[in-house]
């Protein structure tokens, strides 16, 4: 006799060591699409300027937001592969059920957010550093160049939320797409639909998180969000039968 | 050793045969522990329980005898029993076979003896 | 103790039944083969009893729960089939270390001893595996996880026949070292015939029979000669075979049982008694159409 | 809806990258296991980590510092232009010190003539010139330019701009300005993700803040300065000095 959550959790965790060591290669995905987006913005992401007669002032403004942008697609798309069936199958020949299964991938993105997080806000370092050799330093404004450690380690905090939600996201999305594969074309259909016509909507929803300022708050509103997206994942999965 | 396994003869009769055909060459003597069912089943790769057949059909013969949770023992007078045994009953069936082969072939009962004679002759004479 | 226990079991694709009202139980501990011909079922019933799929109608209870998306059953399950996949990121030996903390029994020692013993390179992934070194190593997975419940589906699909034999006797000498309920599915009985204890035949989704293999050999009996004699012996009586080798000479196959009265009778009239091998009655009874491949050939 | 489309372009690049990705990895990652990932993982993140105190460790000396009040550098230019529509004039020594406004250059001319005249070449109406005549005759004309605060954003660049040019010739005092000035900065914002916590409007749209020239003229007494035309950007202080002083 024993205890079965005990033995739920062992074994999803189990899985998820083992996951984290089988997909540790989706990490160069990470990399080469940091990468990429490094370079798109040391031109800079914003460039302003006015101009009298005789004068133009232009200022370059560089973050690295796309970086982190990019991470949250990364991070989509690997909650979405991770429910493809060539990534399920490799539970197989594990102890697994469908539950301990999405355990373990839920732990694989928790992991995958918090890495992605904290290379691509790491990346605004890189990127200021790159910056620094290459431009004349007396045209770089010191204003916000030195990121303050407190503004990294939050900046890292709230990529690992969005990080989460996001794959929380792919992942119902791809989970919703294994019912049946009508949902491949169902789904973007149905989201570019409602993003016409309910833009307003949408944009609400979106406010809920992106306006939300105080980070508690956002915190919850993200974990609540996951928990249900995860946990309709989960729901959506057990009468899947296994094919091959 | 490897077993017949296109034989008609079933495996666990094939066992027996060859435990007899030990006991027969004093590799095993009276009261002597022989083969359990799944040293028999490692060395033949066949299922325990038709090694255990082979040995149940010894214990029923009265060849081997079975001490409780110590295994099957070579019975006092098994070499006797095995060697009427055989005699009765693979001998016989044999003879019949030859009897009724002869009649087919036109050989009569003096050229069959004959010819009996004549291969345990060659026989002795190999062993010289 | 029963491991499995189906019951009415049946598992349909569309319209096409793949298993049949299915039912049968296997003791703990024993070594079955699961015979039948290729689409007999017999991968479908497998993974019923791993519990990949659950049956359309029917109760399956392995290890007294039912197998779907059961983690206690996974855990006491080891299913080896030529679709198990690992990750690239793994080379084989990666593999064994990787897979042993999920299996509560796992030997270690037997898994590597197995790898090196096949001599198959332990530093390269699974999916760049030859078909037979495949089968190969997900053979020495299902022996070394050493599972209450080890179903092979047809784990010598690939391999050559030294290794299918080497295979065979490392899979019997560590079930005898470790006993355990094991489920071989095969299409070649004579192979496996030795080392099982009971035999599991399937044809066409139902069950034909669930024997000991030692009472297969008895299980039928042949018949061969003038085919008016051995009409007036078997008129009546079920045959599992029947097939006419020359004209007026006929040769059947009929369970033991129906004919063992007369069977003194039988020879005397002069007709031939012949035991059946096992290879042979698993043709005669799972054959599509009685009479074999002659019966073609005599028709057209 | 333009950013809509951004967001949707970003969305194909990704999905382009990833595709490729996975059909090159299949090759590649053949070699790669996850005991080499793991190394990988762990060089990148070590070398990100350790560029946060190399960041630190660079000398900003050189960089655009933020440090002055730019309300009241501009609020001061602001009453200074309202000043000078006001016909309320500073003397030299009140503008020198007044704060956000900065000497660009002072030249001394030889007078060549009995007369001067101005020739303002500019492009801009930003020009203010202002003739004071001084109280001796020493024959020289000293011409001073000022500039008021110039912001974009936070930056001020008020010291970057280029003078005008400024030469005497038969009389006639060239005021040229510079030829057209472009100045670039760099500024690094904040990610996003950090901006939607710190309370802070960062409105991305920064307001430049262009400023106004003065240029103050010191003329020799009795100088006949002839400014006609321009007679609402040459402002001649003299006598009316000592009443503004009074006012203030």
């Amino acid at each position: 006799m024993f205890l079965k959550e005990a033995d739920l959790l062992s074994f999803s965790f189990k899985q998820f060591v083992y996951k984290l060591k089988a997909h540790s290669n989706l990490l160069y995905g990470l990399m080469l699409i940091q990468i990429i987006a490094l370079f798109f913005s040391i031109g800079g992401v914003s460039h302003m300027s006015s101009s009298n007669g005789e004068l133009s002032v232009s200022v370059n403004t560089y973050s690295a937001s796309l970086v982190i942008g990019f991470s949250f697609i990364w991070i989509f798309f690997i909650g979405i592969l991770l429910t493809t069936k060539q990534y399920k199958k490799i539970e197989l020949p594990l102890v697994t059920s469908s539950l301990s299964g999405n355990l373990s991938d839920i732990g694989f993105l928790m992991i995958a957010s918090i890495f992605g997080s904290i290379t691509s806000t790491l990346v605004g370092v890189l990127q200021r550093i790159i910056l620094y050799i290459s431009f004349d330093q007396t045209q770089i404004i010191f204003d916000k160049f030195l990121i303050s450690f407190y503004d990294l380690v939050l900046g890292i905090v709230i990529g690992t939320l969005y990080m989460i939600l996001i794959s929380a996201l792919g992942y119902l999305i791809g989970s919703i797409t294994k019912l049946s594969m009508a949902f491949v074309l169902i789904i973007p259909a149905i989201i570019f639909g409602f993003l016409r016509v309910y833009t307003d909507f949408f944009q609400k929803v979106l406010l809920v998180y992106t306006k939300e300022a105080a980070l508690p708050l956002f915190a919850l509103k993200v974990l609540i969000t996951v928990i249900i997206l995860f946990g309709v994942s989960s729901l959506l999965s057990p009468n899947k039968e296994v094919s091959q | 050793m490897i077993l017949n396994t296109d034989s008609t003869k079933p495996i666990y009769i094939q066992i027996a045969e060859w435990l007899e055909v030990e006991i027969l060459n004093g590799n095993f003597k009276e009261d002597e522990r022989v083969y359990s069912q799944y040293q028999l089943a490692d060395m033949f790769t066949i299922n325990p329980a038709t090694a255990a057949k082979g040995l149940n059909l010894l214990a029923e013969e009265h060849i081997v005898y079975k001490r409780r949770g110590l295994g099957m023992f070579v019975s006092p007078n098994a070499k006797q029993a095995i060697l009427t045994k055989r005699r009765k009953q693979i001998l016989e069936q044999m003879i019949k076979e030859l009897v009724i082969e002869a009649k087919r072939l036109d050989v009569d009962e003096a050229e069959l003896i004959e010819m009996i004679k004549n291969v345990r002759k060659e026989g002795e004479e190999e062993q010289l | 103790m029963s491991v499995i226990q189906c019951q009415n079991v049946t598992r349909s694709y569309g319209k096409l039944k793949a298993i049949d009202n299915l039912s049968f139980a296997i003791e703990e501990n024993k070594l079955t083969g699961l015979i039948g011909r290729n689409g007999a079922g017999k991968t479908t019933l497998l993974k019923l009893l791993a519990g990949y799929l659950k049956p359309t109608s029917g109760e399956i209870e392995v290890f007294s729960q039912k197998p779907f998306n059961n983690l206690e059953g996974s855990s006491k399950t080891m299913f080896v089939n030529d679709t198990m996949t690992f990750p690239d990121s793994f080379t084989l030996i990666d593999i064994l270390s990787e897979v042993a903390p999920f299996y509560a029994n796992w030997n270690s020692n037997l898994a590597k001893g197995l790898l090196d013993y096949f001599s198959i390179n332990p530093k390269q992934p699974h999916s760049k595996l030859s078909k037979g070194s495949k089968s190969t190593f997900n053979s020495i997975l299902g022996i070394a996880s050493r599972c209450p419940l080890t179903i092979f589906d047809e784990p010598t699909s690939g391999m050559d026949s030294a290794v299918r034999k080497d295979f065979y006797k490392a899979l019997l000498k560590d079930y005898l070292e470790y006993p355990r309920s094991i489920i071989l599915s095969s299409h070649l009985i004579n192979e496996v015939e030795g080392i099982l204890e009971d035999i599991l035949l399937l044809n066409q989704g139902v069950k034909s029979l669930h024997l000991p293999v030692l009472e297969l050999k008895k299980f039928a009996i042949g018949l061969r000669g003038n085919a008016q004699v051995i009409q007036r012996f078997v008129e009546g009586k079920e045959l599992i075979y029947q097939e006419e080798f020359a004209k007026g000479y006929l040769y059947v196959v009929l369970r033991s049982e129906l004919i063992q009265p007369e069977l003194k009778l039988v020879r005397q009239s002069g007709l031939d008694v012949l035991s059946i091998s096992t290879d042979d009655l698993c043709i005669y009874l799972t054959a599509k159409s009685r009479g074999g491949i002659d019966y073609v050939f005599k028709r057209s | 809806m333009n950013s809509l489309l951004l967001l949707i372009l970003l969305f194909l690049i990704g999905i382009v990258i990833i595709s490729l990705f996975q059909s090159l990895r299949s090759k590649i990652t053949r070699l790669l296991s996850w005991r080499l990932s793991a190394i990988i993982a762990g060089l990148y993140l070590g070398f990100l980590a350790m560029l946060v105190p190399i960041l630190y460790l660079l000398p900003a000396n050189d960089f655009i510092k933020t440090v002055e009040n730019k309300e009241q550098a501009i609020s001061n230019s602001q009453i200074l232009m309202n000043d000078l529509y006001n016909q309320k004039f500073p003397s030299e020594e009140d503008l020198a010190k007044l704060e956000g406004v900065y000497k660009n250059s002072s030249h001394t001319f030889k007078v060549d003539s009995n007369k001067l005249s101005i020739n303002l070449r500019t492009k801009t109406g930003s020009y203010h010139v202002l003739i004071q005549e001084k109280d001796v005759d020493d024959n020289e004309i000293n011409v001073s330019a000022y500039v008021t605060a110039q912001y974009m954003g936070e930056v001020n660049f008020t010291k970057q701009l280029a003078p005008p040019a400024i030469s005497l010739k038969n009389g006639i005092l060239f005021l040229t300005t510079p030829n057209y000035q472009t100045l670039e900065f760099k500024q690094f914002n904040s990610d996003f993700t950090v901006d939607q916590f710190k309370h802070q409007n960062s409105n991305n749209g920064l307001s430049t803040n262009f400023g106004e020239q003065i240029i103050y003229i010191h003329v020799p007494k009795n100088l006949e300065i002839n400014r006609d035309g321009l007679e609402d950007r040459i402002q001649l202080i003299g006598a009316r000095q000592k009443l503004i002083q009074r006012a203030q």
